[in-house]
Formats: structure tokens, sequence, C-alpha cells
């Protein structure tokens, strides 16, 4: 069961992620981002992180991703499609922070050799993880940071879509 | 327009909302009809608006030519559907005015009466597509009511439901009597105790208010210019009903009734919400005109005797020209016909209420949302086969 | 005041092209040159005496020997109204096709002229000079010609689709029924197509057809109908 | 769920694995069934409600007795009906966002008690996890307004969006206000506490507020009269479904009468009672005759508030889209807030209210 339901969703956020990547239209790859938010939400739910899951969804897929298609589909020109030959000079920093990730991932794989997925039972996590938010020697400091986020966000995509208004010749 | 200016976004700047072209109409659940409006929208934000009419293009002025005097009587049903027997009267009166004829005074009792009964039929449903207009479904179901017994008792003296075809150049087709009469005070009586629930139900409603007032501020200036007549010139503020100042009928002259106008009552002169409450305060002065019709009507001839006679053969007023203008529902009706003496008048044009109504609505939109355009529609209450005739 | 008052206090104003008033008729009007139009209609509604503010109506009326205008005011200070005409008399052979009598607009002293004298363009054919938005009001924008004029004809094709007026009912057709042959379109040609070349008809005036062709049906509709 | 994996133990030697997943596929069958039974239902009597306010008879003929089958007859039509996808529409999109909005909605009924044991998963996230997995509809409306390829559609997306995003807010705080009391998300702690205590409703004046403000703010949730600003029919024609038809089209409809359940239910749950009867202690009662009782106790709290939906849905007109954007922030999601802060204070001090 818990195989099925983590190659479930580990399908479900590649093949979103794939699709985010190499999509031409930008809200293609925005409804993709969808599908990987919500695959690695179930991959955080058959790991027992439920609390984690929920908010992923909350949080991402019901509020971040909304923001984005939001900005996005409102300020493009035809909802338009990505210019990839700009990215290319890009390419040696990609690659540098890709094989940084890669190691990462080796580091993570040496330490599960050996174990093995058991199904875990859904931990009440909300309790503990709420005494962390509010003891000030715990995470307070970084919570109020991290609630930025929406901001950024919504930054972000509109300097995606004023990028691809500079990209069209009549804009 | 200060709205506009806030709101919108500065075409120059990096990033800005893509403008977008949005075609309400023709074929569209809250243009009354055919009438398209193509909106520029910035977001929800109108920023310019240019109406497009003639879709229910009849040619009726052509048929006009081509038709005797009495046989576009009919025709003149279907301009203002809603309202077919003030069409009838304005019809009326003008081929009168040619022959330099008279109605009897029973005739023009009764021609009050009627169009008085009509003029309530129509501002009910002003009143119940207005509210569907802005997303209350329900009292259109109350008005129809209503209007249902209206044209129950117009059916009976006429033989129609909506396209009546009963006030006629001389008179009217047939005699009304007092049975008649008594059902028509008792719908009086019904009526006034529907309307005050009509005002629980949606005048008085609070988000009722907040989406008609200060929307779609016709000012009296703008009103005048462009013509516009009714309850639309009366909201924004001018005290001016054609029956009480050029009485065209003897009772308008002898009734006593008050001309309700716009006082601004939630904010500014003019709005969304004046037009409808000067219209829902019209249904109860023409309640009092009915009732003050049934109470002095005279005996006498329904129609002229020397019209009779001329039905026999097409009337054929001698050359001239004749301009009436009568208080329609929706605004100033008013036909002008030239004769060269034949059978049928060499011109026939037509003044419609709601052209003229319909022609502020691009001065109207811009600066308002997409929800306002709909309630600005809404409150012009404009009939499309008047306006495209 | 009356309209006699209102005429003395238009000639008073100083303005050239002002005719004399025609008490005959029932509605009294007065003739205006189409130069002082303008002059006139902004006399008469900034005049406090006359006080004007309102255009009610704008009518073409094709005639014989001229299309007439007329412009039918009120006023809600002073309950009084008034009838302006501006005649165009017809020029020679003028008819449908060639002739657009120009008068000038008076949008900009009345914004309710605006869609008036659309619709008069639109279905009588006559131009107003300096008008903001010049198109059909009615009519779609490629239609040709006026269908008010008395000598208009109306078209028996709309492209290839062939108008009410010259196609079988709906009834009467079999089910081998193909519609009447007709021209393709060449690439270029409008829409609608003009009724016929305009020197073959005759306009509304009543005189006997040039030529015994189609125009004859449309001629009848006029005024002798 | 426990129950039925030992009862499929039992009857046909299912284990493990195989136990769980047929235990699930039962489950998920029998809430879809109820889904489309409630929703037939639902649109039957929201279309009585709505003809006896306006003073007509509604659907009268097709079945007999008050046109009962009507949405049965709606439902075949649906069925039938051409799936007609617009030749511009981004077909795949297309087809894919009625499931996505359907979804979203219909995964939140697993969380639900119905009663004493009646539930799939006793998740102690309840009320956080249906919340959660409530806002994947928005998903799918804003892909079914932006796939159709029309202006009316992409409006009506972009309205939901706004709307549903912004109501979320005071939505969740107010679902905060009984957790705090409660100390739980979930649900069943809910039916225990207030079957213990007494209903949530009258605790305080802050949870009456915040029962008010979440009703609100789910009508707007649900896309209901006076905020159905995204298909707002006399705007937008149709608003984001303009374009669908057929069985596509009866999905968004599935969505939202589902949708007016969860928020109905959550109403009954958290403030009134949940399956528990007013003045009488169930708690003892056997479970055979408690189940029943217990969901026909919670089916007609929540059809109350259903018809509290479809009441104010037929007699208020709607509010404009600015309108409804103030309210969610200028009043709801203030005092939305109060009510939190009040009743964390007021439960410090153990004020009581009514008397209790």
């Amino acid at each position: 069961m818990l195989d099925f339901m983590f190659v479930f969703f580990a399908a479900i956020a590649l093949a979103g992620g794939l699709v985010m990547a190499f999509h031409q239209s930008i809200v293609h790859s925005a409804f993709a981002l969808v599908a990987v938010l919500f695959g690695v939400a179930g991959l955080y739910w058959t790991l027992g992180a439920d609390l984690l899951g929920a908010t992923q969804i909350l949080l991402y897929v019901g509020g971040v991703t909304i923001l984005l298609l939001f900005a996005v589909m409102l300020s493009t020109r035809d909802a338009g499609r990505l210019a990839i030959g700009r990215y290319i000079l890009m390419a040696p920093v990609l690659g540098l922070l890709g094989a940084g990730l890669l190691r990462v991932y080796q580091g993570v794989i040496a330490i599960s050799e050996g174990r093995e997925l058991t199904l875990l039972e859904p931990e009440p996590t909300s309790d503990a993880i709420g005494q962390l938010f509010v003891d000030p020697h715990g995470f307070l400091l970084p919570f109020e940071v991290l609630s930025v986020l929406l901001l950024v966000v919504l930054v972000g995509a509109v300097t995606v879509a004023r990028q691809q208004q500079e990209g069209t010749p009549d804009a | 327009m200060e709205a506009l200016e806030m709101f919108t976004s500065d075409r120059n700047a990096d990033v800005y909302t893509e403008e977008l072209k949005l075609n309400l109409g023709p074929q569209h659940p809250s243009t009354h009809g055919v009438l398209r409006v193509e909106l520029a929208m910035d977001g929800e934000i109108i920023t310019d608006s240019w109406c497009d009419i003639g879709y229910l293009h009849r040619c009726a002025e052509k048929i006009g030519e081509n038709v005797t005097y009495l046989q576009f009587t009919p025709y003149t049903d279907r301009m203002d559907y809603l309202a077919s027997m003030n069409n009838n009267l304005a019809w009326s009166l003008t081929v009168e005015k040619l022959l330099d004829v008279e109605a009897p005074e029973r005739a023009q009792w009764i021609r009050a009466l009627v169009a008085e009964l009509n003029r309530i039929a129509s501002h009910l449903i002003a009143f119940g597509t207005y509210g569907i207009d802005l997303g209350a479904n329900t009292p259109f179901f109350y008005a129809f009511r209503e209007r249902e017994s209206i044209m129950q008792l117009l059916e009976k003296i006429s033989g129609a439901r909506m396209l009546y075809n009963f006030i006629r150049p001389g008179g009217v087709a047939n005699d009304i009597d007092d049975a008649w009469m008594d059902e028509v005070s008792a719908f009086c009586d019904d009526f006034e105790k529907r309307w005050v629930e009509y005002n629980t139900l949606l005048t008085d409603n609070f988000v009722f208010i907040q989406r008609t007032a200060n929307i779609g501020i016709l000012t009296k200036e703008l009103a005048l210019s462009n013509g516009c007549t009714g309850p639309v010139l009366r909201a924004s503020g001018v005290k001016w009903d054609l029956r009480r100042d050029v009485p065209y009928l003897e009772p308008y002259d002898e009734c006593e009734f008050d001309i309700p106008v716009g006082e601004g009552t939630h904010g500014t002169l003019g709005d969304c919400w004046d037009r409808y409450w000067v219209r829902m305060r019209e249904m109860i002065e023409s309640v009092r005109i009915i009732r003050q019709c049934i109470e002095k009507i005279p005996p006498g001839a329904h129609m002229e005797k020397s019209m009779v006679k001329m039905y026999k053969t097409p009337l054929k007023p001698p050359p001239g020209e004749a301009y009436v203008r009568c208080e329609n529902p929706r605004g100033e009706l008013g036909f002008y016909v030239v004769s060269e003496g034949g059978n049928s008048p060499i011109r026939c044009r037509t003044r419609a209420p709601s052209f003229c109504n319909l022609s502020v609505l691009d001065k109207l939109l811009p600066g308002t949302m997409l929800g306002d355009a709909v309630a600005t529609i809404g409150s012009l209450d404009i009939v499309l086969g008047e306006v495209d005739r | 005041m009356n309209e006699a008052g209102l005429h003395a206090k238009l000639g008073a104003a100083g303005i050239d092209g002002i005719g004399e008033l025609d008490t005959s008729a029932k509605d009294p009007f007065v003739v205006v040159e189409a130069d002082a139009l303008v002059a006139v209609m902004t006399f008469l509604r900034d005049d406090p005496d006359c006080a004007m503010e309102m255009l009610h109506l704008v009518t073409a009326t094709e005639r014989e020997a001229c299309i007439e205008l007329a412009y039918h005011l009120c006023s809600y200070q002073h309950h009084h109204s008034f009838v302006v005409k501006v005649i165009c008399p017809r020029p020679e052979g003028g008819n449908h096709d060639t002739w657009h009598p120009e008068v000038p607009s008076v949008a900009g002293v009345f914004d309710a002229a605006d869609w008036h004298e659309r619709e008069q363009w639109d279905l009588l054919g006559v131009v107003f000079a300096g008008h903001p938005d010049p198109r059909r009001i009615l009519l779609p924008e490629e239609w040709i010609g006026h269908p008010l004029r008395k000598d208009f004809v109306y078209p028996s094709f709309l492209g290839d689709v062939p108008l009410e007026l010259d196609a079988t009912p709906m009834y009467e057709r079999g089910p081998d029924w193909t519609p009447p042959s007709s021209e393709p379109r060449p690439a270029g040609e409008p829409l609608i197509q003009p009724p016929s070349p305009p020197s073959d008809r005759p306009h509304a005036g009543g005189q006997a057809p040039a030529k015994d062709e189609a125009p004859a049906d449309a001629a009848d509709t006029g005024k002798e109908g | 769920m426990e129950a039925l994996i030992g009862l499929f133990g039992e009857l046909f030697g299912l284990e493990g694995t195989l136990a769980l997943s047929a235990a699930y596929a039962v489950c998920i069958g029998s809430i879809l069934g109820f889904v489309t039974v409630y929703s037939m239902f639902a649109i039957w009597m929201e279309r009585k409600v709505a003809a006896h306010i306006q003073v007509r008879m509604g659907p009268m003929v097709t079945g007999g007795w008050h046109g009962w089958a009507q949405s049965v007859a709606d439902a075949v039509k649906l069925l039938f009906k051409e799936d007609i996808i617009p030749t511009r529409a981004n077909a795949f999109m297309f087809w894919i966002a009625p499931a996505v909005v359907f979804c979203g909605v219909f995964a939140g009924l697993i969380v639900v008690p119905f009663a004493v044991g009646v539930q799939v998963v006793d998740l102690h996230l309840g009320v956080f996890f249906i919340i959660a997995i409530a806002s994947i509809e928005v998903i799918g409306v804003i892909i079914a307004g932006w796939a159709s390829n029309s202006k009316y559609s992409l409006f009506g997306a972009v309205r939901e969006a706004a709307q549903v995003v912004s109501y979320e807010i005071p939505t969740a705080t107010a679902l905060l206000v009984p957790i705090l009391v409660v100390g739980s998300f979930r649900l069943n702690d809910f039916n225990t506490w207030q079957a213990e205590h007494h209903w949530l409703i009258f605790h305080s004046p802050w949870l009456a507020m915040a029962a008010l403000i979440f009703f609100i703010s789910s009508l707007a949730g649900c896309k209901r009269a006076p905020f159905d600003l995204p298909e707002a029919e006399s705007e937008l024609v149709s608003g984001f479904h303009t374009e669908y038809s057929g069985m596509r089209f009866s999905f968004f409809f599935l969505e939202e009468y589902t949708s007016m359940f969860v928020a109905a239910l959550l109403t009954a749950t958290l403030w009134f009672g949940g399956f528990n009867l007013p003045f009488v202690d169930s708690s003892a009662w056997h479970p055979a005759l408690a189940m029943p009782i217990g969901i026909v106790v919670l089916l007609a709290k929540t059809f109350f508030f259903i018809f509290v939906q479809m009441w104010l849905r037929w007699t208020l007109p709607r509010l404009r889209v600015d309108q409804v954007m103030s309210m969610g922030y200028k009043y709801l999601v203030p005092w939305a807030f109060v009510a939190l802060i009040a009743t964390a204070v007021w439960d410090y001090y153990g004020w009581g209210w009514l008397p209790l």
C-alpha cells in the first residue's frame, strides 16, 4: 500500500515537474506546478507528516499558485510563451546548482541506506508544532519571516510577467 | 471619472493589466433584448464603451410609409411592446391632429385609464427585471403576478394580452362597462398592498441600495442635452411630465396626481436608485389616476362618429405634418407624420424614448465596474423593440 | 412664449438666413439656411427667453423637390416648443446613389443630435458635416443604400444568401430545392450589391420610369401606395 | 473504517492491504453515491424552496408527488447531452477541470463523522484537512475558466480566485475559534465535547459571532448568492462554466451542492452539537440506536443550514465584486480575529455566558 501510494504521488510530482520545466506556455507551467506541489503534499502524507501535507495544500496549492496564476494570466499577452534562448546564458549557474543538489541527494541516500520504508501511523504533530511556534526560543522569528512569502511570490510573478512583456516586440 | 483615474492601471507602466474587449450582448441575459455594448475593460473596471443597436430593426418607419394610417396602429404596438396602449395612444393622437378631429370625452377617459394601467404593467416589468439584473430573482415573479392581473383586465376589453390595438384614431375600439371598472378598483386596492411588499423586499434592501446608490449618475445637464425623458429625466431632478405640463388628454387636466422626481435619497441625485424609485412611485400615482378615472368617467360615445364613416375608406388626411408627443412609461414617445394627401404618410418618424435614453449609456459607463454596467442598463429601462423600431 | 414670439426673438438675434414663420402648419415652423443652423440652435438653447434645453427629434423627410430636415425643440422652463427646418433642394437627376445632401451637424450643440443624425444618415443618406461619429447606426456598416429613400430597391442577395423578398418561402421548398443561381461575388466587391446603376432609376418624384426594369416595384411603394 | 476491514476479513477472508483497499473502495463508493443522491435531492429542494419563495409551485409533474423525480430526469438528460468542447479551447485542461473541481470538495467528506463510528477516516486534523483540500477546487475553477477560451469564463475564474482566496482567511480564522475552545482539530472531538458540555454556539458571544462569520464566508466559498460573483448570470452569463455542457457541467453543479453540504455540516458539527440531540444525553445509548438517530439529527441540522443558504439566495440581490472584497477584508477578517482573541481571553478567565 505504502509503495503504491509513494510511487503514485512521486509520479505525479515528477510528471508535473517535467511539464513545468519543458512546457512552452507559462500558464501550463503554472498549472503543472500545482501538480508538483500536490504530489509533494501526498508524499508528506504517506510519510506521516499530515500537518505539513495539509499546510502544503492549503498554502501552496490554494494560495501561492493561485496568486501566481492570477498575476501571470492577467498581465501577459496571450498568456505567452517562454523564450528559452534567453535562459541559456544562465546554464552554468543552473548546472552548478544541479550538481550541488545531486550531492545533497547522495547524502540523503547514504543516510537512508539500509532503512526500510514502513507505513507510519500519522502522529498528531500539530500540538508540538504549535508549541514550537509560540516558544520564544523556538521558531517564532523564522515563522514571522516566512510570512513574507506570499509577498515574495507576488513580486516574483510580476517580475516574470514583466520579462515576458519586454520579450515581445510590441509591448 | 475620478474612479477611473484612480483605479485603472497606467498604460505606460512596466506591468499593467491587459485591456480586455468584452462584448456585452447581443445575446446576454441582462441587456434587455438584443443590445450590444462593446466594453473596454481594465480588470473589472470599464474604461470605454460603445453602444451598438439595430439588431431588432424591423423597418417600422418604412412600413409606415406603405400602409394606411389605420393599418399602422398595430405596428405601434410592437415598438414598445410592454406599453402598447400608450403607443396606440400617441399614434392615434397624431392622426387625429392631422385630421383635425378630437376623440369624444368618454373615449379620452377610457384612454387615460387603460394607458395608466399599462404604465403600471410596464413599470412592474422594469421593477422585476431590475431585480434580476442585480441577482435578486424573486421580485420578478411578484411583479409578474400583478402584471398578469393587468393583462387579464386589458384582455377583457381588447381581446389581446399584450399587443392591444385598442386605442384607435377617433376613440377606442370598445366601450367599457361598470363591472370591468369594479374589477379595476379591486386590482388597485390589491396593488397598493403589494407595492408595500415590493419595497420591503427590494427597495429598502441594504444590498440593493449598495448596488444602485451612487452608480450611473446622470446629471440634469447631461440628461437634458441627451434628450432623456420620462423617469430617467425626472430622476435627475427635472420635474417635467407631459401629463401635467402639456396635458394631452382631458383626464390628466382634471385628475390630481404628483410627479415623482429624484431626490438623491441615498447620496447622489440621478443615480440608479433614484431612477428605480421614481418608477416605483409612478406606479402609485398611476393608481391614483385610475381611481379618479373610474370615479369621474362620463357617459357618452367611445368613438367619434365622423371617424367611423371615414374608416370605410382609407383615411386621407390633408397635406401637412403633425408632431405629437405623449408621456410613455419610458419617456416621451413622439410621432412626426408628414402627409401629402395620400392613403399613407410620406414620412412616419418615431421619437422613441428608449432610443434617446440609451444614447446616454456610453457616457455613464466609463469608470464603473462590470456589475454597475448591468445595473445602469437596467435602470435606463430600455425596450429594444423601440430603440431599433 | 408662442412660436411667433420665438421667431421674433430669433429674428432679433442678428443671424443671417432665417426665413419666415409658417403659421399655416399645425406646428408652426421656421425655415433656416443650412449655414445658419448651428448658430440658430445655439441661440435657441442659450437665450434665457427661449431656453430650449432639449432637442427632441431630428427628422429628414424626402419630398418631391427636396429633402427637408425638421428639428423639434422644446423648453422645460417655459413649456414651449419650436420647429426649425432646413430644406435641401434636389439637384437635377438627384437620386439615391449620387445625392447626399449635406447640412451642418448640431451634435456639438445638443448631444441628443448625435444618434438622431446618425439614424438620418443611415436611413435617408443625409450627410451631417462635422458629426463626431458618422457611422451607420441601425443597419450593418457594409450596407449599401439608404432604405427610407423612395427609390430604394431592396437587394435580393446578401452575398450568396437570397434575401426574403425574392426567396422561395420555406414551405414551398421541396427536397430538391436549390437556391436561385447568382453570380459568385468577385473578390473586393461589397457584401450587398447596389440596386442598379443610378442613371437607370428615377427618383421618387413620380416621373415615369426611364426604363421598364425592376425599379417599377420600388417606385410604387412610394407615396402613391 | 476499522469495522469495515474487520467485516471484510470475516466475510471474504481478506487481510492486510487487500482488505484496506476493499474497504476504501466501499467507502469511496458509498460517499460518491451519497453525494450524487444528495445533490439530486438538494437541487430538487432548491427548486422547491425557490418556487415557494417566488409564489409558484416549482416542478410538479415529473415522478408524480411534487415532481420528486425532476432531478433524476435532469441527470439523465445531462448524461445524454452532447459534450461540447469549444474549438479554440484547450481540450485537455477543459477536460480535466471539472474533475479537479469535484475532487477537492469530495475529498473533504472522508473525514466527516455522520454518527458514532460512521466515518471513513477519523483524522486528527479533520477541520484543517477539509479547509485545505477544498482549496484545490479553486485551481479547478481557474483551469476551467482559462481553458474555455472565453472572456466571460476568464472573468468568472479570476473572480473566483480572488474571492475564494480572500474568504479562506475569515473562514479559517472563524473555524479556529471553536477549535481553540475544544482544543482539537478532530471532528469527533467536537461531538464528544458538545455532548459533555453544551453546544458551542452558546459558549460565549464570540463563538456565536464566529459562527455567523463562518456561515457568511462559507457562502462566499461555495459561490452562493449574494456572493455568486464567479457565475453571476446577469453579468457573466454563467461565469467559469459558460462553455460547459452535459456531464461536465453537472460536475460543477455537484461541486457547488457538495460544498454547500460541507459548509452546512461544519456549521452544524462545530457549533450546533453535531449529531447530538439537544437536552438529551445519547452517549449511553446502544450504537445500533445511536447511529441512525445521530445520522438523522446531523442531516436535519445540515439541511436546515442548506435551507438557510437557499433562502438567502432567493431573497438577496448580488453584491458587486469590490463590495464582496471589502466585506471580506474590512469586516469579516477583523471581526474573526477579534472573536479569536476574545475567546482566548474569555476562556482563560473561565467566564460563562448563558446559564449552561
